[in-house]
């Protein structure tokens, strides 16, 4: 059987919400591997949501909202940028695959484009296969600790 | 007497400060931080190359509590430390006289923290040849290699936090780790609650860490973690072209321009 | 039981930790990694360091763990199922090569847990333990054990003790039931004592410094005194003397949970840190630094003699050697020793 | 046989809640199952942990009568985290309790004499579980007063109860609250606790005084009492400390060589006077 991944999307209210909700009302197939949280803003979306979601299980991450200068905050997703290209940096230096995690400006508009983020994503994430590495480390907790 | 103790005896008979933050001799002849109060003491400090600990540390606690004014003495990164603290409002430069040592008969004063900022703007961010040389080893294995590598090193910290309570610029009185409404960082020091620890603390230092590797110094059980703050050095350098300390220019990750390049984001 | 003495070849004692290593055991011992030496599982390839002053932990972690799970439970719309604490899986440890000031620190933790209400996981961990020692044969200026009632050849805390007498032979000191049925495996080691043996000339030479008694009442009796705001002021707040001390016994319960199941789980604190004993109204009986050093020293060399019978410090010195801002225990009681009746 | 697990708290059901005052629940819980009913013997002025599985514990008082069997009753503010989790449970769901853990007020020995209860705020529940007990074997005690104060009328507790206590011929009680906090039809006293205890002006001979509230209302009521002739030894309180574990490891809770878990949290002003300044 095909390996299903867990992927978890963070986005915005405003834009790329709606955007995949377009792609629904326009009757778009695409995977549906994904899991969408719906944020304020990208602004609101803290590097530590992202780890929480590997530590859960999450085989790949999705980051989207709206384009530069279409903030309905005006700012927050300039913001938003800034703290992703230093994330990411350290992520790697870390050994955390960035792969694993696609950033993306998706519009109200662009419904197709949702589609096919999702559908790329799924199939790249297929291809680097469940995220076992950081499972593991966030496993430690749950088993029976035996000494220091 | 040397010029430096002399300086400060000065200055604290004609009672321009009450409190010099210095350094003194302490076990084994490591210098440790000082707290001089009377004239007389000023014979306790001294200054030499070992004095790395970034005594800005204390800025916080000793200067709010202390009547008068304080002096402090200062290296580069100290420096740099109380340009960004001043940039975010945690100290008040007016009741601050820095004393920038180079050893114990070179030093400069400031009592203007312009003037501190003309001097650092001077002098570039470097990160040593042999952290460069460990980073440059580290970025050169897989990324697999990587996680293990990290994954060994997390594994010896205990959470004693040393790194946070060395650090001057964490100076929250309530860290993230503390907050529990809800437990947003596990506290217990097992893996998964290290790695969010390391990569929470490194990511709330991103274009503010000083460089002065006092987290590093502190740690009881060996972890480089100042590497990780190094490398986002470097990297912030390579993707917004500068890494600089100034009272007005804002944090890093608080502003923004419309047009920074990434290529990161489909 | 009265400590039995024995005489015990080097080779005798490289053939018991062969011996138990090839019988399968979980052997804890002292190993030499770049510029530190520390403990941890060995196995027939590892060499085993024995020319150290101190490892950077104690070894108190081997039954009182940085974070432990006490039980788990799993958590369903209206219903809670709890599973205990699993005591079958407390795996049997031999720690070989303990210094006296760490075995002695075991029975400050084993005071502490047993204090009317008897900690059975502690007590679990504690007794799968057996504690092969060896004397100190060289010490640092930061090492005071014979300043709080130990010494470089103390047997408190052990099951066996080797000191190094001479190049080739150890005097080996069976100290109780688990020492003994160690010297019953390997009784043909165990050669008889010669009278005119003795350890003390073999040991490391660490003056004894301070008073216990002293300091327990200047502690007593100086709590309003000025000095620990002095001691303290250059305290940062950490938690790595407590985390590196032997005798530390202060933890923090914490749950955690992901889906439906979770557990509940005792971690290191330290009283050190300042959220240590914030109340929920943000109230803080120990608001600052001084206070809180205060507490650590009180409760080592106070309220634990007074009321455990038992002194919270081993003097293995870990703690000053830990400390980022060189807060040196024992320069800071020799300084309370010093203190006359003014504080 | 080893010893059992001693962090492995009870299972008990909420029963039911009751809406106290603003932010402020009382718990019925029942036991799971019934033997761990018998094992949980506890006495007045005993304290427990609660646990809400996931979130963590929390320390606070035993808020029923030991003469009540059947049941424990808890009332607590939310305040922190395992407080709000509390607030937030249901009829029905699983909670955990630890305990019984602490001293206890010396009921025994106050037989034949008078006592004055003195309350404010959230710590009548500690309160609550000695007046019930003494209410319950009333014939042995002689006058039973309560004091009881609170910021205003909408945050006293047990409302339900004071009526009951109001309406007893056997009891007197005095409610106040601080000025501001009246409403339009209220009949009680306005007036911070301490200066009511002394409009009260209770006889001091042969009466037992005891004292519960946030510090400040402890601190000033002290004097009042010593005013009225009550000596040290005969004026009793209960401490709060954090702390996590409720028998003496953690390493919280301690006031210089007492611990609030083992030695209280039932002290004397006696006991009290001797303490170091750190509660």
């Amino acid at each position: 059987m095909e390996f299903e991944p867990k992927i978890v999307a963070f986005v915005c209210n405003w834009c790329t919400y709606a955007g995949a909700d377009l792609t629904g009302t326009s009757r778009i197939k695409y995977s549906n591997d994904v899991k969408i949280i719906r944020f304020p803003c990208t602004g609101r979306i803290d590097f530590m949501y992202l780890l929480k979601a590997f530590a859960e299980g999450a085989d790949g991450i999705i980051v989207s909202g709206c384009h530069p200068n279409d903030c309905h905050y005006t700012s927050g997703n300039f913001h938003a940028r800034r703290r992703w290209m230093v994330f990411e940096g350290l992520l790697n230096f870390i050994g955390i695959d960035s792969r694993r995690i696609v950033f993306s400006w998706i519009s109200a508009a662009e419904g197709a484009k949702w589609a096919e983020l999702v559908n790329k994503t799924v199939k790249s994430i297929q291809e680097l296969g469940p995220y076992t590495q950081y499972q593991k480390v966030a496993g430690t907790f749950k088993k029976e600790v035996t000494n220091g | 007497m040397d010029k430096l103790q002399k300086f400060v005896f000065d200055i604290l008979t004609s009672k321009e400060v009450t409190l010099v933050i210095g350094y003194e001799n302490g076990s084994a002849n490591k210098p440790r931080p000082a707290f001089i109060r009377e004239p007389s003491d000023s014979e306790r400090l001294v200054f030499n190359e070992k004095c790395v600990l970034n005594l800005t540390v204390y800025l916080g606690t000793h200067c709010t509590n202390n009547p008068g004014k304080v002096a402090i003495f200062a290296t580069l990164p100290a420096l740099c430390s109380i340009l960004q603290l001043a940039s975010e409002h945690q100290i008040q430069t007016a009741d601050l006289l820095v004393i920038y040592c180079k050893s114990n008969d070179e030093f400069e004063v400031f009592d203007d923290i312009n003037k501190i900022e003309e001097l650092v703007c001077k002098e570039e961010v470097v990160i040593d040849s042999k952290n460069s040389v460990l980073i440059e080893t580290i970025s050169k294995l897989s990324v697999e290699e990587r996680f293990e590598y990290w994954t060994e090193q997390f594994s010896k910290c205990i959470k004693c936090y040393a790194c946070r309570a060395a650090c001057p610029l964490c100076y929250c009185t309530r860290c993230t780790v503390e907050i529990n409404q809800p437990q947003w960082v596990h506290s217990p020091s097992h893996a998964l609650g290290n790695f969010e620890w390391h990569i929470m603390r490194a990511m709330h230092m991103a274009g503010r860490c000083l460089n002065c590797d006092a987290c590093a110094n502190a740690c009881p059980v060996d972890i480089p973690l100042n590497l990780l703050t190094k490398y986002m050095i470097r990297d912030i350098k390579e993707k917004f072209g500068e890494y600089t300390f100034s009272v007005n220019k804002g944090n890093l990750l608080s502003t923004f321009k419309p047009d920074d390049k990434e290529t990161l984001i489909r | 039981m009265d400590i039995e003495k024995y005489v015990i070849l080097k080779p005798s004692v490289d053939a018991i930790l062969k011996s138990l290593l090839a019988s399968g055991k979980t052997i804890v011992a002292p190993v030499r990694k770049k510029d530190a030496v520390c403990f941890e599982k060995i196995d027939e390839n590892s060499t085993v360091a024995d020319d150290f002053v101190q490892t950077k932990l104690s070894l108190k972690s081997f039954a009182f763990p940085r974070y432990e799970k006490l039980f788990g439970f799993n958590k369903s719309q209206k219903n809670v199922t709890v599973n205990d604490f699993d005591f079958k899986q407390i795996p049997e440890i031999y720690l070989w090569g303990t210094k006296p000031c760490d075995a002695s620190g075991f029975l400050a933790l084993n005071a502490i847990f047993n204090w009317d209400f008897k900690d059975a996981i502690y007590n679990a961990r504690q007794e799968k333990l057996t504690i092969i020692t060896f004397s100190c044969f060289q010490s640092d200026e930061n090492c005071f054990c014979t300043s709080v009632g130990g010494g470089p050849g103390g047997t408190a805390g052990s099951d066996i003790l080797f000191t190094k007498v001479g190049d080739e032979k150890y005097i080996a000191e069976v100290i109780s039931e688990k020492g003994s049925r160690i010297r019953e495996q390997f009784s043909e080691f165990f050669l008889p004592t010669e009278a005119e043996l003795k350890k003390e000339q073999y040991l490391a030479k660490i003056d004894q410094l301070l008073d216990k008694e002293i300091i327990k009442e200047r502690l007593e009796n100086f709590f309003e005194s000025e000095i620990w705001k002095k001691q303290s002021e250059r305290c940062l707040g950490c938690g790595a003397c407590a985390y590196v001390c032997p005798a530390c016994g202060c933890f923090d319960i914490q749950d955690e949970k992901s889906a439906n199941q979770g557990s509940r789980i005792r971690c290191w604190d330290s009283c050190g840190f300042s959220q240590f004993t914030v109340h929920a109204s943000g109230h803080n009986p120990r608001a600052s630094q001084s206070q809180r050093w205060r507490q650590r020293l009180s409760h080592k060399f106070s309220i634990m003699p007074e009321r455990l019978n038992v002194v919270g410090c081993t003097g293995c010195g870990r703690c000053s050697r830990a400390c980022p801002v060189d807060m040196n225990l024992l320069e800071h009681l020799t300084s309370i020793m010093k203190m006359n009746h003014d504080g | 046989m080893t010893d059992s697990n001693i962090y492995l708290p009870y299972s008990v059901r909420i029963d039911k809640i009751t809406l106290e005052a603003p932010g402020v629940k009382t718990f019925r819980l029942k036991f799971l199952h019934e033997e761990d009913e018998d094992q949980f013997d506890f006495k007045a002025g005993q304290f427990g942990e609660y646990s809400v599985f996931g979130v963590g514990e929390s320390t606070f008082c035993i808020a029923s009568s030991p003469t009540r069997k059947g049941y424990l009753e808890c009332t607590f503010r939310q305040t922190g985290k395992v407080t709000s989790a509390l607030a937030n449970c249901e009829e029905g769901d699983i909670l955990g309790i630890r305990g019984p853990y602490g001293n206890v007020f010396p009921l025994e020995d106050w037989k034949g004499k008078n006592l004055l209860f003195i309350a404010g705020g959230i710590a009548l529940p500690p309160m609550r579980c000695v007046i019930w007990n003494a209410l319950d074997k009333r014939s042995d005690y002689n006058d039973i007063t309560i004091v009881y104060g609170a910021r205003s009328v909408a945050d006293l507790v047990y409302k339900h109860e004071l009526k009951e206590w109001k309406s007893r011929p056997d009891v007197k009680l005095v409610l106040t609250v601080d000025p501001g906090g009246q409403t339009p039809d209220w009949t009680g006293e306005v007036g911070f606790v301490p200066s009511i205890v002394d409009k009260v002006a209770p006889v001091s001979e042969n009466t037992i005084a005891i004292v519960c509230g946030p510090p400040v209302m402890i601190k000033n009521t002290f004097p009042v009492l010593l005013k009225l002739g009550f000596e040290d030894s005969n004026i009793y309180t209960t401490l709060e400390n954090r702390m996590k574990c409720g028998f003496g490891k953690c390493g919280r809770c301690n006031v210089g060589k007492v611990y609030v878990c083992k030695d209280g949290p039932v002290f004397t002003y006696k006991q009290l006077k001797e303490l170091p300044n750190e509660y």
